[in-house]
């Protein structure tokens, strides 16, 4: 693997220079406790010690909404991309983020080929940056805490300079057309990288042992938990919408006023919601809260595994910090082990 | 469908819901050539009361018995009834205090011994009539007004999305004023429309688009309660305004029967 | 020859609610003369009681869509008055801007879909727009840009919601100022283009009779304001607002669901008119000045009809001072900024500025907690209704020989002048409480 | 996991766009049952139209203009090309909108979508085929597939019921079949008035598992039973199904879920890992008992 190096200052440079491949976005400050990706308008805006914004890079992908066609009574469907050939630049994205992004990858490809996503995905250059957890970084339990792939440069943040990994042969290109930014680090800047490692494995405090949880799920289907989750639960949303793995949406047609022509929409939604599961005659398959709630973990952690191989979450926290009710999805999985 | 025959009437109100038609500057031409409106006093001076009608708007509370006399004229008139507006979808802010007897409130404000008053408890429309269609929103939003009306031409009604405010709120990518300053908001009992407007203004929602289908005041107070927010703090924030009708009495039952 | 005539018109077209007209004549006599108002009664001054003062300015403000805005500021500058609030340079003058995108709103919407069919002869806008497109949509625009400006400052055009006690709780962007800025350069144009044909019009004076105004003196005497602490009249006489109630003596009319107010026994009027009336002259500036002296240069005019008159000067006013006001905002910094802090006390307070129609005053009495123990509500159009009353008395004389329908579009005519806003009238005022 | 590779991305932005429909013009309405049509569609492409291909059991995503998608099983069978049939029942706004059109108007149409009937594992079986009420929608299809390569399957049979008689669907084709040797049609209804105006009902009256008394006995070791019906007919054909002692994996069911994309992206239709879209709405019952909440 290609390693290098560049200084805080020359990276911000490197960022500025980028602007000329296409819209750089950066995670910047929103609120005391809350951090969003948006688009730089000076470097001096990176929030280097944000861990988690509070809508995943998954919205650069599948837009909150979105149009999908349009149609006209006269000439039929057609497709109508906002900006297909929109390049973007996102830097800033987490382990725990690029792997959210192979596991959409999965989801969005299979026997059907979801082509609004990966034009974006393709339109779309990833610069990951290295990260200290919090108490709600769990991505150590789920496999998700270091990456070696799905990156184009990676920044491992280490004070006064970044190690940079290369992980594609366009972020090769990058460095060779700013060559004189970066520089070849010497073996101390590794014992630096190194250092920083070991305090970082050390500092995950939540864990959830995942090994046989889809089985322990299998059996716990009945458990009282999801009852008082049931309970405890506003069935918001808000825990789908931050989280960088719920990829559900509705689909619905506008019409315009003329009445010849309309469009066609998706928007993200959520299991949570009781019409998710609603067909004509007023059937629900899942009325109660707590099997909706239940739903959500159990498409993560036990759907997914099966149809993939892992578990969809990437334990970054989202859900923990911004479910209104303080719901915490690692207690609850280990209160279904028995691990309270 | 050719051009559909529309009444358009207000009740007691604030005449918002009317006013967000005229507000549809942009597309008030066209509007006014897809709909034939035959009656519509607070637009036009000269209007046809007889005629049937294929869709009547009415907006507004019914307070007194001319408002339900109007209401039953137009219902016998119309093919299709639109409630447009929280005060005739839900009620409103006027029903906020039915518990009230209209006699006490008539003679907290025009004094004692007035009887010539004619007023009711304050009541959606729903309560007297048949309604087809509800438009909440206080006042109504103007796109979904627009995607209503283009539907009507083709004879069709538009979809609801039934979701609460806080997803419309977390796609706007705002901070949880819940979680962030730990005040009331009635984000996730109120159905979404409004593109989670008071939030995205660090205002939390008061809940004026009116309840979603499924309301979860039993989680709610439960959350408010353990953010350290008094039972009697919660009624009175909860049931702030326009949502009174549908939000007291369920959320009454709730901090009822916690006390149990 | 003695006529007899009985008149009712029972839904009043185009105004704000639900009012109707109801005269008998006889013997060449009007010996009835009732605006009536059967708007339901939705008892906002019971509803309020009780509640927190956070609570207050959104419930009020659906009392009247249309003047939406100035009861949520009416209602908020009482409740500061009352805690002793100060609020920063800069929110007052993001109020100021609010309030006049309720003006160019509002009159804009009262000249475009009410005057203007009127005086050439259309029953409503929709009709009038097929033979004047040009100026139907040029009202329409300039309707438009009072509610983008009201959506920008205040989050929603109809009952605004960013707009709070102590503050706002977003501050428009640089970018969005400046496009306002735009919108109502374009704004001004349009205005006076309008203004041209007013120019054309003669104004009738079938209803012209000695009139008693009233209005708040601008606070800042260097130019026309709608908001101030003194009440002046066309009497001379000068007093704080915290004295409404000498002006505002309300009464409750058999025939109607509103009350109406008289001045020392007599109707007065309140509303653009009144304010061109008695600050027109001396504190009017720029463009607007050169339209008043066009339009209206014999000042004070004692014709109702003259009102609408001086709504088109005043949308004039309003856009330029929106102008200006766009640009002391920048000036003044765009950070967010936290509510002014304030201590919740028992008090009392009165908030009052001129709404599009006239003077609004709020009143309330909090106790120590925080919670409303008295409301009181005084609207224009429950100001102005004994006067109304009065014109349509002096046009009926004036007119007593001409035929039913002409006489009754006539009357209407009057009514429609004061661009009543019959869902303010029946916010109903508490009296007598013991 | 799947390796990050740009080109993988930049190939996958090129496939063709599943969430686009194709024109196509409804050339016939069938308006013999009340609330039941049968619409009869071409596509507009003339490609499209000869090349269509699908499975017994698959469905579409039918698009009313300025309405909505609905999922909608396809009736007619492969083997008959150049038209598509579908039986709509009137519920709600997309299929309240399609009533409202008329011959000759178009609509958009998606798929086909979903596994469908395992036909080629059905040959050189017998299949008995049970459908109660809209049930019959899909089993046409297979059930003229199945008529058109007859030589390729074994015995056939076909139990069929309905409330009233008139509410059966495709009822002239299927009295027809009631007279062929090659297969064993048997129709019920659960009432019949006998109106006035309608043709006297001769046939059976009692429910579709009353009809399980006349089948002849059955090899359930080389029979597939292929079932669709509403909630309450899974219930009662299970039952009797199972005491024949059919393998769970040799009973095929239709499932219905809520679905927006059909190309199991939008998660309605997933019931545990399974998408009814992609890997339905044909199940086996082995299935069905597997994964919860499936019935
Ligand atoms: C695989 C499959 C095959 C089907 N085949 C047929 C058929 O052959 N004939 C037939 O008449 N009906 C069939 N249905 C049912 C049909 O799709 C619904 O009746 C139809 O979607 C109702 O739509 P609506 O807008 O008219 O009703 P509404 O009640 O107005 O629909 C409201 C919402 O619910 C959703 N929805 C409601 N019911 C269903 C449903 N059952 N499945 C998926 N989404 C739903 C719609 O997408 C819409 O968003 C089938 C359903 C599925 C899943
Ligand atoms: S479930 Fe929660 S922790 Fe897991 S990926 Fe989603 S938001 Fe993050
Ligand atoms: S964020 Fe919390 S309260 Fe909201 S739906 Fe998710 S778990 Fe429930
Ligand atoms: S956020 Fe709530 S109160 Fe605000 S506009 Fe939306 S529904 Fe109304």
């Amino acid at each position: 693997m290609n390693i290098l190096k560049i200084t805080r200052e020359k990276f911000q440079d490197f960022l500025i220079g980028m602007q000329k491949h296409g819209e750089v976005h950066i995670p910047k400050r929103k609120t005391e406790t809350t951090y969003v990706y948006d688009i730089m308008d000076s470097p001096d805006e990176i929030a280097y010690e944000y861990l988690r914004t509070i809508l995943p890079v998954k919205k650069y992908f599948i837009k909150p909404k979105e149009k999908l066609i349009k149609y006209s009574f006269d000439s039929g469907f057609s497709i109508d991309l906002e900006d297909p050939d929109k390049k973007v630049i996102i830097f800033g994205l987490h382990p725990c983020d690029i792997n959210s992004l192979k596991i959409l990858d999965l989801a969005f490809s299979g026997k059907y080929v979801d082509p609004y996503y990966f034009n974006r995905r393709k339109n779309t250059v990833i610069f990951g940056l290295g990260c200290m957890p919090d108490e709600k970084c769990f991505c150590r339990s789920m496999g998700t805490d270091h990456v070696t792939d799905g990156y184009d440069l990676y920044f491992n943040d280490l004070g006064d300079f970044f190690l940079v990994n290369v992980g594609s042969s366009l972020g090769d290109d990058f460095i060779k057309e700013f060559s004189d930014l970066f520089e070849k680090p010497e073996p101390e800047d590794i014992d630096i990288y190194i250092e920083k490692r070991n305090l970082r494995a050390k500092s995950f405090k939540l864990q959830l042992d995942v090994s046989d949880l889809p089985y322990i799920l299998d059996i716990e289907r009945e458990s009282e938990v999801w009852n008082e989750l049931g309970n405890k639960c506003l069935c918001c949303g808000s825990c789908s919408m931050v989280c960088p793995t719920c990829y559900c949406f509705n689909i619905f047609d506008t019409i315009d006023l003329d009445g010849k022509s309309g469009e066609r929409y998706r928007q993200w939604d959520t299991c949570l919601s009781k019409d998710y599961t609603l067909v004509a005659g007023g059937h629900v398959f899942r009325k109660n809260r707590a099997d909706r709630v239940k739903n959500r973990y159990y498409h993560k952690q036990h759907g997914f595994v099966e149809e993939y191989g892992r578990p969809s979450c990437t334990g970054c926290g989202r859900c923990i910090q911004f479910c209104p009710t303080k719901i915490h999805v690692v207690e609850v999985l280990n209160k279904v082990m028995g691990k309270s | 469908m050719n051009k559909p025959k529309v009444g358009i009437y207000g009740l007691t109100s604030c005449a918002g819901d009317q006013l967000v038609i005229l507000n549809c500057e942009d597309e008030l031409l066209k509007i006014a050539s897809k709909l034939d409106i035959i009656d519509w006093v607070m637009a036009q001076s000269k209007n046809d009361e007889t005629t049937p009608l294929d869709v009547a708007l009415v907006e507004g509370v019914v307070a007194q018995q001319r408002d339900i006399d109007l209401l039953k004229k137009v219902r016998n008139r119309a093919k299709l009834v639109i409630a447009i507006g929280t005060c005739a979808c839900f009620g409103g802010v006027a029903a906020m205090k039915n518990q009230i007897p209209r006699e006490v409130m008539k003679a907290e404000v025009y004094g004692d011994n007035i009887d010539f008053i004619d007023s009711v408890k304050a009541q959606p429309i729903g309560s007297f009539i048949k309604v087809d269609y509800r438009l909440p929103g206080c006042p109504i939003e103007k796109d979904q007004l627009i995607q209503m009306i283009s539907s009507l031409c083709l004879g069709d009604l538009p979809e609801i999305l039934n979701i609460p405010v806080c997803m419309e709120c977390k796609m706007r990518e705002n901070a949880c004023l819940v979680v962030e300053k730990g005040v009331v908001c009635c984000g996730s009992l109120t159905v979404a429309g409004c593109n989670a407007r008071c939030p995205s203004h660090n205002v939390p929602c008061s809940g004026c688009h009116g309840p979603i289908e499924e309301t979860h005041y039993d989680a709610n107070v439960l959350m408010f309660k353990q953010a350290g927010l008094t039972r009697k703090d919660i009624e009175q924030k909860m049931s702030m305004f326009s949502t009174p009708a549908w939000m007291q009495e369920k959320l009454m039952e709730e901090i009822k029967d916690e006390s149990k | 020859m003695k006529v007899n005539k009985n008149i009712h018109i029972p839904h009043l077209g185009r105004v704000e609610g639900h009012g109707g007209i109801e005269i008998d004549i006889k013997d060449g006599e009007p010996i009835k003369v009732n605006l009536d108002i059967y708007e339901g009664s939705r008892f906002y001054e019971v509803l309020v009681l009780g509640k927190y003062y956070y609570e207050v300015p959104s419930i009020i403000s659906r009392v009247c869509a249309i003047c939406s805005a100035s009861h949520t500021l009416a209602a908020q500058m009482a409740i500061e008055n009352a805690f002793g609030v100060e609020v920063s340079k800069r929110t007052e003058f993001l109020r100021g801007l609010l309030i006049h995108g309720g003006m160019i709103e509002s009159h804009s919407l009262h000249l475009a879909a009410l005057v203007l069919p009127d005086l050439l002869g259309y029953d409503g806008v929709l009709n009038m727009a097929k033979d004047y497109p040009k100026e139907v949509s040029i009202a329409l625009e300039l309707k438009k840009l009072g509610n983008t400006l009201q959506e920008l400052i205040g989050g929603r055009a109809i009952h605004p919601i960013n707009a709070l006690i102590g503050g706002f709780g977003k501050i428009p962007t640089k970018q969005e100022l400046l496009s306002l800025k735009n919108s109502l350069s374009k704004g001004l144009e349009h205005a006076l283009i309008l203004a041209d044909l007013f120019k054309t019009f003669k104004i009738s004076d079938y209803a012209e009779s000695p009139t008693i105004y009233a209005a708040l003196e601008p606070r800042d005497k260097t130019r026309y304001s709608f908001l101030g602490d003194y009440i002046i009249t066309s009497l001379n006489e000068r007093f704080p607002k915290e004295e409404f109630r000498k002006i505002c003596h309300e009464g409750v009319v058999k025939h109607s669901h509103a009350k109406q107010s008289l001045y020392s026994g007599k109707p007065f009027m309140t509303g653009a008119l009144a304010r061109i009336n008695l600050n027109g002259e001396k504190y009017l500036h720029g463009k607007a000045k050169e339209i008043q002296e066009q339009l209206l240069p014999n000042l004070p005019s004692q014709n109702i009809l003259h009102n609408n008159t001086a709504q088109m000067i005043e949308l004039i006013h309003s856009i330029e001072r929106a102008l200006q006001l766009v640009d002391l905002i920048i000036n003044e910094g765009l950070e967010p900024e936290d509510l002014a802090e304030f201590e919740v006390h028992a008090g009392k307070g009165v908030g009052a500025l001129e709404a599009p129609r006239g003077t609004l005053y709020h009143y309330y009495e909090i106790d120590d907690e925080g919670k409303i123990v008295e409301a009181d509500i005084v609207t224009p159009t429950a100001q102005n209704l004994a006067n109304c009353e009065k014109d349509l008395r002096v046009s009926i004389e004036n007119l007593i020989n001409e035929p039913k329908e002409y006489l009754e579009f006539k009357l209407e005519m009057v009514a429609r002048a004061y661009d009543p806003c019959i869902s303010c009238a029946v916010h109903l005022v508490k009296l007598n409480k013991s | 996991m799947l390796r990050h590779s740009a080109l993988d991305h930049t190939l996958k932005a090129k496939v063709r766009n599943p969430y686009l429909p194709h024109l196509a013009r409804i050339v016939r309405i069938d308006r013999a049952v009340q609330d039941n049509y049968v619409f009869y569609f071409r596509f507009e492409d003339p490609k499209i139209a000869e090349t269509f291909d699908y499975n017994p059991g698959q469905f579409l995503e039918i698009t009313v203009l300025g309405t909505g998608e609905a999922p909608i099983s396809l009736s007619s069978s492969p083997t008959r090309k150049g038209i598509v049939e579908t039986c709509v029942r009137r519920m709600g706004r997309v299929t309240n909108a399609l009533y409202r059109l008329k011959e000759n108007n178009v609509v958009g149409i998606r798929g086909p979508f979903g596994n469908g009937y395992p036909v080629e594992e059905l040959k050189g079986q017998n299949v008995l085929m049970v459908a109660g009420g809209l049930g019959m929608a899909p089993i046409r299809s297979l059930l003229n597939y199945i008529l058109d390569r007859r030589y390729e399957f074994n015995d056939v049979y076909l139990l069929y019921g309905a409330r009233y008689p008139e509410d059966l669907l495709f009822k002239e084709e299927l009295t027809l079949l009631s007279q062929r040797a090659d297969v064993n049609c048997l129709l019920a209804v659960e009432q019949s008035y006998n109106l006035p105006g309608n043709p006297i009902w001769n046939g059976k009256i009692g429910l579709v598992t009353d009809l399980f008394d006349y089948l002849p006995e059955l090899d359930v070791s080389s029979t597939y039973a292929v079932i669709c019906g509403p909630p309450i007919f899974y219930k009662f054909v299970l039952e009797r199904l199972l005491k024949l002692k059919f393998s769970k994996n040799r009973i095929l069911m239709s499932l219905e879920r809520r679905m927006e994309c059909g190309i199991g992206k939008c998660g309605h239709c997933a019931i545990g890992y399974k998408y009814t879209c992609l890997d339905g709405p044909v199940f086996t019952y082995w299935d069905a008992v597997n994964l919860p909440e499936l019935l």
